[in-house]
C-alpha cells in the first residue's frame, strides 16, 4: 500500500474529531473520502499531509510509519479548497518551488516544470503571476505545483468547491486525466457524491469522524451497508415494510409481497423492516405485482420539474413518503398512482442501525 | 439625502481633522521666519542629531530582530502562557513613558545591582546612549511586534502548509513565504517603531537625559530660548520621521 | 523536533520579553520600600493627580465623541481625498511628541491669534487645563480612531444592509447594529487614548508646563529628589491606567 | 407587476457590470434570477434592495420608481448567502427587529414573531442566540426575519450555496413551502440550475451582465433560446450539421439527415448549423434513420459511473465529441456504437451567435 491509516483517531480538546479511522491506498489508486462538512475529512488530511499530529493510530506512507515525521520529509503534495499559490512568484516560481527544495539542478528544474505546466496546459502563462490567472487556471498551476515534485501522494482537499458548475465537470475531467498520466496514488477530499463517484476508483465515506463504509463507488451505491451512506451517496426512498416470510426474505409492503433472494439478512416473521430503494429504480407502472417487483399504491403531494427530470413526491397508504424520479411524463398533483418498485433494487436495513445512524 | 446622511461625521470628523492639520500647517508656515542653517549649526544641535541618528536606528533594529520571530509565535502558535506574552507586549503601550523611564532606572539605573555592576565595567546604562537605546527599545518595540503578528496573521496558514509539504522545513517556510507575504506589515510595524523610538521624549528624560537626543534637546532648548528657538531642530526632527516613512512606503 | 523549530524565536522573544518585565517587575518590588501615602499627601502630587483625572477623561471623551463617527466613515465610505485624511489621522502617531507640542504652540501659543484672542477672553490655550486637553487630545484621538475603524471594517456590511432593508435609516442602523457589534474595539480604542492621554508628557511639557499633571510632576519631582521621590507617583498613575484597561476587558 | 426592473445598468469604475437589464416579478410569483458568478446577479440584487444606485435605467416597485428611494423605504426583505443574523439578539429579537421599526406595538410584534417562528418551525429556539444554532436553523431565522415585516418582495442572494447537498435540498423544500404559504414575490438568486429549476416559477438567465434568456423554466430548457442557456441550465452536447433542404428544414450529420419541423430558422443550403442536444434526450440505438430521430455513430472515449447514471462520451465521425446519459448498461470502451439523436429533442442555432455567447 502507498498510503495506509490505522486506527487514526484525534481530539481537539474535549471533541473527538476523527475516530479510530482505517483504510489505505494502493499505488495509482485514486480513493474518495467523502462526507458531510464536519465528518473528520479536513482533520485526516491534515494529518496525513503531517500538520496535525493524531492522537492516536499510524500513519504508513510505502509502509513506513510516518506518523511523526514533519510534513517536508514525507512526499505528500496537497491542493486545498481555497488556492494557496505563492502570490510574490510567477507561475513558473510557483511550480519550480516544491524542486529546488530537492536540490534539483536549474537545468532540470526548467524542465520539469515545463513538462508539468505542459500537463495542465499553461505553458503560456508561465511568466505570469497568480493573480492574472482565472480561477480555473490558478487551480491547474496548484495542481501543477503539487504533482512537479512527483509526490507518493497527492491528497486534493475539495479542490472542486465553490466553483461554478460548469468550471467544476470541466475541472473534474482535468483532474480525472492528470491523474491518469501521471499515476499518482491519490486521495480526493470531498463532500460532493457526484464529484466522488464520477472520480474514485475507491470510495470512503465517512460519518461523524467515522468510517460509515467503504468499496467501488458502483457497489456502495446499489448496496450501501448503512442507511447514511445509502442517503449521502445519491437520494434514497425508505419503505416500511413487514417480513412475511424467512427464506427467500419476504417482506410486505400494504397487500403487496416482495421476495429479496440477495439478501443474507435473517428476520423473524412478522419483525417491521426498513426497505432502501432509490427514486430513479421506481417507475409509474401498471399495478401487477409478481415475485421480482412490487406494486406500492399512493397519491402525489408534489411535482418538482428539474429540467432533466421531475421529482414526483407521493405518499403510500402505509404512510411512507417516497420521491419518484420520473425523466418524461409526471402524473397530475393528488393523483393516485402505482409504482413499481423492483426487487433487486431493495436494499433492507436493521430497524435500529437505522435509527443510529439517520442524518440529523 | 445620501450624503445628508453623512453630514454628523463629516462635522464631528472635521473637526477632529482640522485639529490635527492646523498645528501641522501652522508648524510649517512657520519655518519661513527662521533661519534653520543657522539653528543647526551649533555643536549641541549637532550632537542631539549624531546621537538620535545613532541610538533610534539600534533600538529599532533591536526590536525587529527579537520581536518579529516573537510576533510570529504569536500569530501561529497558541501555548501555555499565552495570554501573559500577550499582556506583556502590550505593557509598555499602556505603561506612561515617564513611569516607564521610572521602571527602567528601578531596573538598571546606577545603584541597582545590574547598573553598578555595568558601569564598573565602562558600561553605564543609564545616562549613556546605551541608556537612551534601553529607553527608546521598551517604549517603541511593541509597535513592530504587534504590528508584524497582524501581518503573519493575515498570511493563510495553509500557503504555510503548501510550503512544507513541497519540502522545505519551518525555517525555510518561514523565510520563502511567511516573511515575504507580511513583509508590508512588518516594514509598517518598523517605521513606527523608528518614529516612535527617534521622538521618545519622557522614558529617555528619565533614563539619560545626558547625552541629549533630538527631543530632549528640543525641550532644553525651548526652556532656554522659547519656541523659535527650536523650529529648525524640531523640523529636522520631523523631517527625518517623514522621509523614513516616505521611503518604505 | 516540533519544539526545536521555536528554539530560535523563544530565545529571541525570550529576551525582549524579559526587558519588558524586568522593569516592572523591578519598579514594583521597589514600591515597598517607599511610603506611599506619604508621598502623595504632598498638595502638589494632589493637584497633579486631580489635573490628570480632569484633563484625560475629556480628552479621551472628545477623543471618542468626534472621531468615532470618522472612523466608521473611513470604514465603510470611498470619497476623494481619502488617503489624505487617512495621512491626517496617523500624523500625530508619527510626529515626535515634543514636535506636536511645538506645533501646537505655533497654532495657539500666546502669540498667534488664535491664543491671544482665548487668553483675552480668559480662556489661555497654553500653561492651562484647557492646553493639556489640547495636548492629550492631538497625540491621543488617532488610537481610539484606528481601533474603532479597525473594528467597524471588521462587521459584514450586509449585516448592515439587512438592518437598512428591515426599516431601519442609517442612523438608526449605526446605533442598533454598527455600534453594538464594534463594541469591543471602540472600547479598546479609548482605553488606549486614555491611557496615552493621561501619560502623556512630551507634548504637556511644551504646552501646559504648568499647571502640572502626573507625569509633570513626576518629572520635576525626579529632579528634585530622585527615583525614590516619584516611586509613589508613578504607581499611582500606572495603577489608574491599569484599573482602566482592568475594567473594561 | 410588484417588481419591475426597467433597462438597469451599472458600472464599477470603467467596468460595466450589469447592462441594461429589464425583467419583472408579478404578484406571487417566484423567479429565479440564474448564471455564473461574476455575471451581474448581486450587483442587481443590491440596486433593488437600495444598496447600489444604478448607473442607468430604473427600479419599480409596486408601480412606483424606487431608484432614488432609501432601502429602508423599499419594503423589500433580502436574506444573503452568508447569515447576517444579529450576533447580539436573540432569535425572537432578530425576528422582531424588523417590525419594531415599522412602529409597531410590543403585543402585536410578539404575536407576529411567534407567527413567523412558527412558519419556519423554531418557536423553540426563540431564546436562543444565533451562534447556538445550527447553520439550517440560522437559515431559517434569517428567513422569518426577511419575512415577518410581510415586505412587497423577498431577495434571496445565494441562499443555499455551500451548504452540503442534504441540507441544501432540505432547505430548498423549505423556501418552496414558505413561500407558497406566505404568497411573497420572491427573486431567488443562484448559480446552480438544479435549485433554479426546482424553485422559480419564472426564470431570468443571465450572462456577462445581459439576460441571456428568460421564460418558464422548462420552456427554456428544452428549447434554449442561446447556446449559453442551453449549457448553462443542463448539459449540452453540441453537433455540427449541414443544412441540405430549406422547406422543412433538414440538416445532415455525415450520411444521416434530420428534419426539424418545429423551427422557424431559414438558413440556405450548404450553411453550416449547430445543433445543440441534451445528454440525457441521446440514446444508444440500434442504427435506423428516419425523419424523426437520426442515427449518429461514433467510438467510445470515455465512461464515468456517476452511480445513479453513466455519463459516455464518444467521438463522432465528423469529429464532434458527444456525451450520452446512459441510465443502466453503457457500452465498453473503443466500442463503436450508434446514438439515436430525436429530431425534436434538437435545437438549432446561428453560428456567428453561438460563436459570441460560447462559455468563456
Amino acid at each position: 500500500m502507498t498510503l495506509e491509516l490505522e486506527g487514526v483517531s484525534h481530539r481537539y480538546g474535549d471533541e473527538l474529531a476523527v475516530s479510530d479511522v482505517s483504510f489505505g491506498a494502493e499505488p495509482g489508486e485514486l480513493v474518495g473520502l467523502l462526507g458531510p462538512s464536519g465528518c473528520g475529512k479536513t482533520t485526516l488530511v491534515q494529518a496525513i499531509a503531517g500538520h496535525v499530529r493524531p492522537t492516536a493510530g499510524r500513519i504508513l506512507l510505502r509502509g513506513d510509519d510516518v506518523t511523526d515525521t514533519p510534513p517536508e520529509r514525507r512526499h505528500v503534495s496537497v491542493v486545498f479548497q481555497r488556492p494557496t499559490l505563492y502570490p510574490h512568484m510567477t507561475v513558473s516560481e510557483n511550480v519550480a518551488y516544491g524542486l529546488a527544495a530537492r536540490g534539483m539542478d536549474r537545468e532540470e528544474r526548467d524542465a520539469r516544470t515545463r513538462d508539468y505546466l505542459d500537463l495542465v496546459d499553461l505553458e503560456e502563462q508561465c511568466d505570469s503571476y497568480p493573480t492574472e490567472l482565472s480561477g480555473g487556471q490558478q487551480r491547474r498551476v496548484e495542481l501543477a505545483r503539487a504533482l512537479a515534485p512527483q509526490p507518493d501522494v497527492l491528497l486534493l482537499d475539495e479542490p472542486l468547491s465553490g466553483l461554478d458548475p460548469t468550471l467544476r465537470e470541466r475541472l473534474r475531467d482535468e483532474i480525472a486525466r492528470i491523474q491518469r498520466e501521471t499515476g499518482v496514488t491519490t486521495l480526493f477530499v470531498t463532500h460532493d457524491q457526484e464529484d466522488a463517484m464520477a472520480l474514485a476508483d475507491r470510495l470512503v465515506v465517512m460519518n461523524d469522524g467515522r468510517v460509515a463504509g467503504s468499496g467501488h463507488p458502483r457497489r456502495l451505491y446499489d448496496s450501501p451497508p448503512t442507511p447514511f451512506v445509502a442517503s449521502f451517496l445519491g437520494r434514497s426512498n425508505t419503505l416500511s415494510g413487514t417480513v412475511v416470510n424467512q427464506d427467500p426474505l419476504t417482506v410486505a409492503f400494504g397487500d403487496a409481497e416482495l421476495s429479496l433472494d440477495g439478501t443474507n439478512l435473517r428476520r423473524s416473521e412478522g419483525e417491521t423492516v426498513l426497505c432502501h430503494v432509490r427514486p430513479k429504480d421506481l417507475s409509474f407502472a401498471p399495478a401487477e405485482t409478481n415475485g421480482a417487483s412490487v406494486s406500492v399504491t399512493g397519491e402525489v403531494k408534489r411535482i418538482v420539474d428539474l429540467g432533466r427530470r421531475y421529482d414526483v413526491t407521493l405518499e403510500t397508504r402505509t404512510g411512507d413518503e417516497v420521491v419518484v424520479e420520473e425523466p418524461a411524463r409526471p402524473p397530475s398533483r393528488d393523483e393516485s398512482v402505482s409504482v413499481s418498485v423492483p426487487g433487486d433494487c431493495v436494499t433492507v436495513f436493521d430497524g435500529e442501525q437505522s435509527d443510529s445512524s439517520r442524518l440529523s | 439625502n445620501r450624503t445628508a446622511e453623512l453630514l454628523v461625521p463629516a462635522l464631528l470628523g472635521g473637526l477632529i481633522l482640522a485639529y490635527f492639520a492646523l498645528p501641522f500647517v501652522a508648524f510649517l508656515s512657520r519655518t519661513g521666519a527662521a533661519n534653520i542653517t543657522a539653528g543647526l549649526s551649533t555643536p549641541e544641535t549637532q550632537h542631539a542629531i549624531r546621537n538620535s541618528l545613532i541610538t533610534a536606528p539600534i533600538a529599532t533594529a533591536i526590536s525587529t530582530v527579537l520581536g518579529v520571530p516573537l510576533a510570529y509565535v504569536l500569530a501561529r502558535r497558541s501555548f501555555p502562557g499565552k495570554r501573559l506574552v500577550e499582556g506583556l507586549v502590550v505593557l509598555p503601550l499602556i505603561v506612561p513613558p515617564v513611569v516607564g523611564g521610572a521602571m527602567i532606572i528601578t531596573a538598571v539605573g546606577r545603584f541597582t545591582p545590574i547598573g553598578s555592576a555595568a558601569a564598573a565595567v565602562g558600561v553605564p546604562l543609564t545616562d549613556s546612549l546605551l541608556g537612551v537605546v534601553l529607553a527608546q527599545t521598551f517604549v517603541a518595540a511593541p509597535f513592530v511586534i504587534i504590528t508584524a503578528r497582524a501581518g503573519f496573521g493575515a498570511i493563510d496558514e495553509r500557503l504555510e502548509q503548501a510550503s512544507r509539504s513541497l519540502g522545505y522545513g519551518p525555517l525555510a517556510t518561514f523565510r520563502n513565504v511567511s516573511l515575504p507575504l507580511a513583509h508590508g506589515a512588518i516594514l509598517a510595524g518598523i517605521v513606527l517603531t523608528f518614529a516612535r523610538a527617534i521622538g521618545e521624549f519622557g522614558a529617555t528624560m528619565m533614563v539619560a537625559y545626558n547625552p541629549r537626543t533630538m527631543p530632549t534637546r528640543i525641550w532644553v532648548d525651548f526652556i532656554a530660548g522659547g519656541i523659535d528657538a527650536i523650529v529648525p531642530l524640531a523640523l529636522t526632527l520631523l523631517g527625518i520621521t517623514l522621509v523614513v516613512l516616505a521611503a518604505v512606503q
